[in-house]
């Protein structure tokens, strides 16, 4: 290997914080989605990285595992923005907020 | 050190991920977050688990990003264009951002990590196999409930009741 | 424990009987409630009774007393803190005993016809009876806190018998209407003067609990008897410098009782209560518990003094107070125009006489004199001036009016009374060689002017002035009732057809016999002082071995019962009744000058006249300075701290700062899915970095 | 290996198998309206698990919670007390869903991913591997997303499910984050191995585990409704069905406290930080946030959502002192299984009252004490209980709690949780008492209504657990003795 | 007698739902009858079992937190039998009074509910009306049992979580009894009631937990043996009287007491004012005195005084009263003081004094509630101004008043000048001993202050007699007539007690000295 575990933590970890960036500022609930997928395979990244410079499998099976379970939250995530969708004809977060105090 | 096909990932997948968040249009939006995806498995090819990249590419960017790319598809047109955005939340997002990358790469600059680097040969991938079906089956139970779980949530959600309804008294 | 000689084949029954004699009055007590819902006259007969039985059973105790026989009978009381109830019916206690029992009976026989007809009978009769036996506690209890208990007995009959009328009429107030002092009015309803009373006794109550429990700290006990067998606790309050201290805090029990200065001022609100009940206060019960203390405990500091202790400061305290109240509320005697006011400033200056005697006992080391004088002293004053006080009570009775100007020229009408009035004038008075009051007064001066102290010739002109004040205002009060004309008020009582008449039977012989017994006694008052002091010469060395010295007595060469007397004395006394009541019959008798007018000559006399009917200000600045100055910053304190401070701060302010902070919070949760999750990112970020520090 | 009748698999058996079944009869049927049969298929399943699982406490076959299993999963005491807390909080759901859902679409998915759900919740008390945890974790979740939003076209329902869904999604790849650092420092997803490898780590590596440490706190502490990660909570526990927040407080946080339990605290000890101070300064910022929150609410959902934040700072107070006596763990326990019942109870109450009259605002609960006798009465021992007000076992749980704080031996921050905790269950005592005062003082002309049958048995229940050990609380003090995980030496810190 | 205590304790309260049904079913009468008769026996069980000097139960609780016992020693003594003896003669009492109270709250109801409405015959609202006395005096007589459990249970106590769950356990009917049947706005001042001396109990917690755990058992006995580290010592102990200061109402947490003893109903501002808030005395004797000696040796000063402040603040605030329970409940602050006071004397005689004082404020202070029951229920006001000369309208309610007042103003021979006598006693005698060991003067001074104290005690309660049974009687109160013998008999009944006691206060000194001598290690 040529690169350095640290390359990849550092790539990781930017994902991570654009991921945060993107969740905490973005109104869209969609990209709210992306968001959060970002910091998923941020993770992954992580995981895998990890699991390669031990050297052990387990890294990439629960890269798997976070793979499937990531992709079970995105359907009930969408399905969560459809009916909003229904009810507002709006996906707007931040217009969400009836509930609050 | 990085290669040079590291760093073009890293400024693919970096890239592209901030695109997703910032391109005006939510489509292609959607479009820049698969690069994003794809240079994730492009990642895990450069770490010698194809197995994963495949499994990304699989179901992430054949699954979840087209069935985003659907949803995106489904809400109304304005809305995909719309970007309302709040200046000082903006700012405050930046700097969240900002601080977190600092803080967080100190941290992992401070660690002990840097120094690390591997020659071993990478993990043959069936080893994963093993791993799933010895040590993790009941994970891989719960795993299954949880895919069968979401399924029939996200079905009963999504699904319209006036049209179940309607073919129902039809 | 008392060895009857004479009657030792009896059974020992002088124990009992020294129980009974307050045993008795309050069993009256107990039983007049229920006797009184039955029949209300019933209750009179019940407290006569009872009063007369308890009489008799102190009367049995005489016999072995004048032999200084010593009664001491205790029982276990608070036995976990080691005290004991006892009566101590020695010499003192049984002649004390005896004077408060029969005076009582005889004022309770004159209530019977002054409380005719009240309605609320019964309670009068109840506290009158609570009163004496409380009295009689004081009497004859063996340790301070048993006497505590009938000092404030006392104190509360006082309390209930002052606001007796406790309806508050006007006629029942004391005081003149509308007559304001330094911005106060003086004019007082019975349950004002009653809680006036109460309030600034306890005062003095305090004061003597703080010397009992001095001594009780060191001694361990309140029994007299104990206090004297052991004086190792002396020595160790000595030794801190407490002795004195202690000794003047019991004495300032006494000075709230006898309303001493500066504790004066209750007394005269006190004559809002029945006359009866002033007269039970000033002669027999209340006031005479002061002196009684003082009687109590003089001994046990004058054996104290014998046997070295450095006690001159106490003694001079007591001979002082007792001094300065005597001329003062004499000088304010002179001027008062209600009839038992003037009566009650005279209480009030008698007993300074009697504390100034027992003072200078204390100065002079010679003990017995002093004490002897003063106790004697006492037991005149009881005599004539429950006398004065029956009377001025028929007067009111009769009148209608408790001023003096109401009356006037009564000779005529009450002839009964007037002969009365002036039997026990003349022994207030202090009437040569024919009263008691002569007899002790002049006993009083001697032994001041014996004491042989730097403070003896103050102390002894101010007795002399004060008896020459006391003669004055006696023959003025006299005067004003008796003679001169008829008042308006009297005038127009009889057009109303209401006469003037004597008083009834059962009210003028107790005064009549009183009265007669002051001229009586009087004359052969010298040989009666004279055993009295031979007496308590041998009580005392007997009991508290203290040497006597006889060596003045024996210089006179005169007959032994002759020996108390001193000529300074005895010219200074014959001066001051001659001048007092030249004086008297100056303005008062013969009307020569008329008094207002006279006052009314001079800025100097009108001033001193307003000083003194304004009772030296004294009242008023007490109000001020115990009265509506602590009221005053109460209100301070409840209106700005409890109020705002504390009840704001803590009950409200908590409340809204508590509402405050959940507006905050809830604030903060605004319904922005986004700020939540922004929160939700720096939040990992704080931990993160919080973890590190 | 796991035997194949060791607890987990068998509540995994009958919930999962009766899970699946559900939506599938459902299609088979196509009948409406069959609530409660459902609900009483749902029912007896969660009944016989709980009875498996009580049995073998009872009987004694649990082993006391000791070193942790090579396995993914573990079959001991603490998992069994969390099992039964779970267990019960579903009961009491579909207990309480009996009414609730009557006449609502969709029973059957509804049951079903309650049961999923459950499972997910034990399975996290079992779990002794991360991968395991973190699936189990999910498992719970996803189903409480679609739960949440399950009233379609209730707007604040939706809106609740969003938020808790973007929260929960965030929180977990927080925590799949932090697992991933853990197994890159230890080489290893078993929990008992990830010990030891903490234990021994490289002093280098130290900033990364701490990194990780605070990744887990964020990521659980989001379901335990930890400030600053508890913003989703109030909204979601207000804008979901009263039965579904009843689920979310009493079990899915409870949850998250066995996973903290399992993961940060075990984790943190063998790494031997000062990172208790952190989580003190979490737990009295928690607790105070929550009950000054909860004074000034109108609805008595939300106010019981902050009531519960309050409650998640009081055991977070166990958690803070763990490394230093075991006194603080036991009670985090025995109050993860108060708490369960009194805010299920709560919540159930909650729902009853809405199904019945439709209220949610206190001030319109005037007299309800008078209308809804028994119901107001479980209401009101929950709120009591909550409050801790002896003798409810309410007292007793937060009586260990603070009492661990103020152990000897203690760093001197300690002493400050529990003033801070008996101050705020003071201040608490406000708003329950607000409560209380709305329902029985004032009102007085309200006639009774009847009241849901379930929902009385379910107060029926509550009342008795909740008093039953306000009187006599030996038995399960006992219980969570043994449920204290016995560390091994090594990894004790030295007092 | 075995199983006595445990039956005092848990009678009333496993009976409280029979005086409930009793109530509802039969009546005021049967209710109070029965709560009488109960409390009655239970009263006697603990008198008799008083009797024997020192007694103890034991049952098994919990292995963390100790057994669950009762205790009746020379401390507990005085306060079981004056809890239970107010208690039951309260019982009686409670019934004019309650009655009067249900009556004014239907009027209020009624009025409420069917203004504008048509109008209802007599018949039936005299029938509605009974059936809601009837709840009404149930609910109450079931409350007051749980009421009088709660404190007798926390001065047996044998386990300080015990303590504390009697403790709180006595706050909740408390509470409810405020809330329903208070004058005034009782729900606030409920809560208020509650808030404060929960805040209080809480903090005592703290204590409790302290101790507990570094003794390794909650049982009396095994603390009063332990030896606890000095640095936990004085931390707890300071928590410990901070909440039963709370408790006590000292001066600056005294705030609740004149909202929630003026708002209570009279019966219960009689069991409140004195019983359950002296009991925040016998906290600080059983816990500080006898279990941290050493403490308390260092802290005895401080409570001096702090009870000197309370005495002398509180009656200067009940001077300003109008309102005749607000007075009393000032009063009570005060008289808190005086125990306070006797505490920090750091004597036997002294301690033995304030526990005295508690005797006698509860006999006393009963009375003078009491008797402004009678007045509200008599007269429909308790404030001062519309009130006067009563004296002769109600002798009876005047003679017990005026015993009652003089009890408080420690006059003899009431029992309030036994308290009072030893209580400063003691203190002087400390006073003495510090002066004579370190010429400390600070004693003296508290001394001397303290006796002020009892002038503007007596003061306030002179003052009060004067201004409610003496002077004019106003216009209005001329068809006032004397209570009936449910008030009348209870007041006597406590009034002959007082006298009684102050007589031969050997009564309870027998069991007082004797443990202050040992606690006190004389």
């Amino acid at each position: 290997m040529t690169n350095t575990m640290l390359d990849f933590v550092i790539v990781s970890i930017a994902l991570l914080a654009i991921g945060i960036y993107g969740i905490s500022v973005k109104r869209n609930a969609i990209r709210m989605l992306f968001a959060v997928e970002m910091i998923v395979n941020a993770a992954n990244l992580n995981l895998v990285a990890f699991g390669r410079f031990l050297p052990n499998s387990q890294g990439q099976t629960f890269a798997l595992f976070s793979i499937a379970i990531a992709a079970a939250e995105v359907a009930v995530g969408l399905a969560l923005i459809i009916v909003a969708y229904r009810m507002y004809k709006n996906v707007d977060i931040a217009e969400f907020r009836s509930l609050k105090g | 050190m990085a290669d040079a096909v590291f760093l073009g990932l890293a400024v693919i997948t970096i890239g592209s991920a901030i695109a997703a968040l910032e391109v005006r249009s939510l489509i292609y939006g959607s479009i820049a977050l698969m690069g994003t995806l794809g240079g994730i498995a492009g990642f895990f090819l450069l770490l010698d688990s194809p197995f994963v990249a495949m499994f990304q590419i699989a179901v992430y960017i054949g699954s979840i990003a087209v069935l985003i790319l659907f949803t995106v598809m489904l809400v109304r047109r304005q809305l995909i264009f719309i970007k309302i955005e709040d200046k000082r939340r903006r700012y405050a997002g930046i700097g969240l951002m900002l601080s977190l990358m600092m803080g967080l790469g100190a941290i992992i600059l401070s660690s002990g990590i840097k120094t690390v680097t591997t020659d071993e040969p990478p993990v043959d991938f069936r080893a994963i196999g093993a791993d799933f079906l010895t040590y993790y089956w009941p994970a891989l139970i719960l795993m299954g409930f949880i895919l069968a779980a979401s399924v029939i949530g996200a079905l009963t959600l999504a699904r319209r009741e006036d049209l179940t309804n309607d073919q129902h008294n039809a | 424990m008392a060895d009857a000689s004479m009657l030792s084949f009896l059974p020992d029954f002088a124990p009992t009987s020294a129980w009974l004699v307050w045993i008795l009055p309050f069993i009256a007590a107990l039983i007049i409630p229920a006797v009184g819902k039955a029949t209300q006259r019933g209750t009179g007969w019940v407290a006569v009774g009872f009063a007369l039985m308890s009489a008799i059973s102190a009367a049995t105790l005489l016999p072995g007393a004048l032999e200084a026989h010593e009664v001491h009978d205790q029982v276990n009381w608070i036995s976990t803190i080691g005290i004991k109830a006892g009566v101590l019916a020695d010499p003192l206690a049984v002649i004390m005993a005896n004077v408060v029992g029969w005076i009582s009976f005889l004022i309770m026989v004159y209530s019977t016809g002054y409380m005719k007809g009240d309605k609320d009978i019964t309670r009068f009769w109840f506290w009158m009876m609570f009163f004496i036996g409380s009295m009689q506690i004081i009497v004859l209890s063996d340790n301070l806190l048993m006497m505590f208990f009938g000092w404030e007995g006392v104190g509360l009959a006082s309390y209930a018998l002052i606001s007796f009328w406790y309806r508050d009429k006007n006629k029942d107030h004391v005081g003149v209407q509308g007559r304001t002092v330094l911005g106060l009015q003086e004019y007082y309803a019975p349950t004002h003067a009653g809680m006036k009373a109460f309030i600034m006794t306890k005062v003095g109550d305090i004061m003597m609990l703080s010397g009992m429990f001095l001594i009780f700290a060191f001694a361990g006990t309140f029994g007299f008897r104990e206090l004297m067998h052991d004086t190792a606790w002396a020595s160790a309050m000595q030794a801190q410098g407490l002795l004195v201290p202690a000794a003047v805090l019991l004495f300032g029990g006494a000075i709230g009782k006898s309303a001493q200065f500066p504790l004066n001022e209750w007394l005269l609100e006190a004559m809002t209560g029945p006359t009866a009940v002033s007269a039970l206060i000033h002669a027999a019960t209340m006031v005479k518990a002061g002196v009684f203390l003082v009687a109590r405990i003089g001994p046990l500091f004058f054996a104290l003094a014998a046997a070295g202790f450095a006690l001159d400061q106490f003694f001079e305290v007591i001979a002082w107070v007792g001094g300065i109240t005597a001329i003062l509320l004499a000088t304010q005697g002179m001027v008062n125009p209600e009839i038992k006011k003037v009566l009650a400033y005279s209480t009030g200056s008698q007993i300074g006489y009697m504390m100034m005697a027992m003072g200078v006992a204390g100065l002079s080391h010679q003990y017995v004199d002093g004490y002897t004088a003063g106790f004697f002293h006492l037991i005149s004053h009881a005599m004539f001036k429950a006398s004065l006080f029956m009377a001025a009570g028929s007067l009111l009775h009769v009148v209608g009016s408790r001023f003096m100007t109401d009356m006037g020229g009564l000779r005529k009408h009450m002839k009964k009374t007037y002969a009365f009035m002036w039997a026990a004038g003349l022994g207030l008075m202090g009437a040569p060689f024919i009263t008691t009051g002569f007899w002790s007064k002049d006993a009083i001066f001697a032994a001041v002017y014996e004491s042989g102290n730097t403070w003896a010739m103050p102390l002894f002109s101010i007795a002399v002035l004060t008896a020459v004040i006391t003669t004055f205002y006696t023959t003025r009060m006299i005067g004003m009732v008796f003679f001169g004309d008829k008042s308006k008020h009297i005038e127009h009582m009889e057009k109303e057809g209401h006469h003037v008449h004597e008083a009834s039977l059962s009210m003028w012989v107790p005064y009549g016999i009183l009265a007669v017994l002051t001229i009586g006694i009087g004359v052969i008052g010298l040989s009666a002082e004279h055993g009295i002091h031979e007496l308590f010469t041998e009580y005392l060395g007997h009991t508290f071995h203290i040497e006597t010295e006889h060596g003045a007595e024996e210089d006179n060469g005169l007959p032994s019962f002759l020996a108390g007397i001193n000529p300074v004395a005895l010219v200074a006394s014959l001066a001051a009744f001659g001048i007092g009541i030249s004086l008297g019959y100056v303005f008062y008798i013969g009307r020569f000058v008329d008094p207002v007018k006279f006052v009314n000559s001079n800025i100097f006399f009108y001033a001193i006249h307003k000083t003194l009917l304004n009772r030296w200000y004294l009242n008023a600045i007490v109000y001020w300075c115990f009265v509506v100055a602590p009221l005053w910053l109460a209100r301070g304190i409840w209106r700005y701290f409890e109020r705002y401070a504390i009840d704001l701060g803590l009950n409200v302010g908590l409340e809204k700062s508590v509402g405050w902070s959940a507006k905050v919070v809830q604030k903060a949760q605004t319904g922005v899915a986004q700020s939540y999750l922004y929160v939700f990112g720096a939040g990992i970020l704080f931990v993160v970095l919080f973890l590190f520090l | 290996m796991i035997e194949i009748t060791s607890t987990p698999i068998i509540l995994i058996a009958i919930l999962g198998t009766v899970g699946m079944i559900l939506p599938v009869m459902s299609v088979v049927r196509k009948e409406k309206g069959s609530n409660s049969f459902y609900a009483a298929i749902a029912f007896g399943a969660l009944i016989a698990s709980i009875g498996y699982v009580a049995y073998e406490v009872v009987s004694g076959q649990l082993p006391p919670a000791a070193v942790f299993s090579a396995d993914v999963l573990a079959n001991d005491s603490f998992s069994g007390l969390f099992a039964i807390a779970m267990l019960i909080v579903a009961i009491i759901t579909t207990a309480g869903s009996f009414n609730f859902m009557r006449g609502q679409a969709h029973p059957p998915v509804y049951y079903s991913l309650i049961l999923l759900s459950t499972i997910g919740m034990v399975l996290v008390a079992y779990s002794t591997d991360l991968v395991m945890l973190f699936v189990a974790w999910e498992l719970m979740s996803i189903p409480t997303y679609v739960l949440a939003g399950f009233m379609k076209k209730n707007p604040s329902s939706n809106e609740a499910a969003l938020k808790y869904f973007l929260f929960g999604a965030l929180s977990s790849a927080i925590i799949i984050y932090g697992i991933s650092i853990v197994y890159g420092l230890t080489g290893s997803t078993n929990i008992g191995e990830v010990m030891t490898g903490l234990a021994n780590l490289d002093p280098s590596m130290m900033p990364l585990a701490l990194l990780a440490v605070g990744m887990f706190i964020a990521g659980f502490g989001f379901k335990m409704g930890l400030v600053p990660f508890h913003m989703w909570l109030p909204d979601t526990y207000e804008g979901a069905p009263p039965t579904i927040t009843a689920l979310l407080a009493a079990g899915t946080k409870k949850a998250g406290f066995a996973a903290a339990l399992r993961v940060i605290i075990m984790g943190t000890i063998a790494l031997q930080l000062d990172w208790t101070f952190a989580l003190g300064v979490i737990a009295v910022m928690t607790m105070t946030v929550g009950n000054i929150a909860a004074i000034m609410q109108k609805n008595i959902s939300r106010m019981l959502a902050y009531s519960s934040i309050g409650h998640a700072g009081y055991i977070l107070i166990g958690l803070a002192v763990a490394p230093f006596t075991s006194l603080g763990i036991q009670g985090s326990l025995f109050h993860v299984l108060n708490h369960s019942v009194m805010k299920g109870a709560a919540f159930i109450a909650i729902a009853g009252i809405v199904t019945t009259i439709g209220i949610t605002n206190i001030d319109k609960l005037k007299g309800l004490g008078r209308k809804m006798p028994i119901t107001s009465l479980g209401l009101v021992i929950s709120l009591l209980a909550l409050a801790g007000v002896p003798p409810t076992a309410g007292f007793w749980s937060k009586l260990l709690l603070f009492g661990s704080a103020l152990e000897t031996g203690l760093p001197a921050w300690a002493g400050w949780l529990a003033i801070a905790g008996v101050l705020n269950s003071a201040l608490s005592l406000a708003y329950y008492g607000w409560i209380i005062r709305k329902m029985y003082f004032e009102g007085e002309t309200e006639k009774k209504i009847k009241e849901p049958k379930a929902i009385i048995g379910v107060m029926i229940f509550s009342i008795i657990f909740l008093v039953g050990i306000g009187v006599y609380p030996d038995p399960i003090i006992e219980f969570t003795k043994n449920a204290v995980p016995i560390l091994d030496n090594a990894l004790i810190i030295s007092k | 007698m075995e199983y006595a205590l445990l039956q005092a304790v848990f009678l009333p309260l496993l009976l409280s739902p029979i005086a409930y049904i009793l109530g509802r079913k039969m009546g005021p009468n049967a209710a109070t009858w029965f709560t009488f008769g109960l409390l009655l026996y239970c009263t006697f069980l603990v008198i008799q079992v008083s009797l024997s000097g020192s007694y103890e139960e034991h049952y098994v609780w919990t292995k963390l937190f100790g057994e669950f016992g009762f205790r009746l020693d020379g401390l507990a003594i005085p306060f079981a039998v004056i809890i239970y003896v107010l208690s039951t003669v309260l019982a009686l009492y409670s019934k004019p009074y309650m009655l009067h109270k249900f009556h004014e709250m239907y009027e209020e109801h009624v009025h409420h509910s069917h203004s504008g409405s048509g109008q209802t015959t007599a018949m039936v609202e005299s029938s509605e009306m009974n059936t809601y006395v009837n709840k009404q005096s149930g609910l109450y007589f079931a409350l007051y049992l749980v009421f009088a459990m709660g404190m007798l249970g926390t001065v047996l106590a044998t386990n300080l979580i015990e303590f504390y769950i009697f403790f709180e356990v006595m706050l909740i009917p408390g509470f409810f009894l405020v809330a329903f049947w208070g004058d005034g706005p009782r729900r606030r001042i409920s809560l208020m009631f509650l808030f404060w001396t929960h805040v209080g109990a809480v903090v005592l917690l703290l204590g409790f937990l302290t101790i507990g755990l570094a003794v390794g058992s909650f049982d009396f006995t095994a603390i009063s043996e332990a030896k606890i580290p000095q640095d936990v010592l004085m931390l707890s102990a300071i928590a410990i009287v901070l909440g039963l200061a709370v408790k006590m109402a000292a001066f600056i947490f005294h705030i609740w007491l004149p909202y929630v003893h003026g708002a209570a109903p009279t019966p219960i501002s009689a069991l409140l004012s004195p019983a359950m808030i002296g009991i925040g005395a016998y906290g600080v004797f059983r816990l500080i005195i006898e279990f941290l000696p050493n403490t308390y040796a260092d802290m005895a000063i401080w409570l001096h005084i702090w009870g000197l402040m309370t005495m002398i603040y509180g009656g200067a605030m009940a001077l300003m009263q109008d309102d005749v329970k607000r007075l009393l409940a000032y009063s009570s602050v005060s008289q808190m003081g005086y125990i306070l006071f006797g505490i920090g004397s750091y004597s036997t005689l002294g301690l033995a004094g304030a526990e005295f004082m508690y005797v006698t404020h509860g006999l006393g202070k009963a009375l003078l509630f009491m008797t402004a029951g009678v007045l509200i229920v008599q007269c429909g006001t308790r404030s001062m101004t519309k009130l006067g000369g009563l004296a002769g309208k109600m002798p009876i309610t005047a003679v017990c008043s005026v015993i009652g007042a003089l009890t408080i103003a420690g006059v003899p021979p009431t029992s309030g000048f036994m308290g009072e006598w030893t209580l400063f006693a003691g203190a002087l005698d400390t006073a003495v001993k510090e002066n004579a060991a370190s010429g400390a003067t600070l004693r003296y001074i508290a001394f001397g202050l303290g006796l002020v104290a009892t002038v503007i005690t007596m003061s306030y309660m002179l003052w009060m007699l004067k201004r409610v049974f003496f002077g004019k009687l106003p216009e209005h109160l001329s068809h006032v007539k004397e209570a009936s013998w449910y008030m009348t008999a209870p007041m006597m009944v406590l009034a002959g007690f007082t006298i009684v006691v102050g007589i031969y206060p050997d009564l309870f000194f027998e069991d007082i000295i004797p443990y202050m001598k040992g606690v006190l290690g004389v």
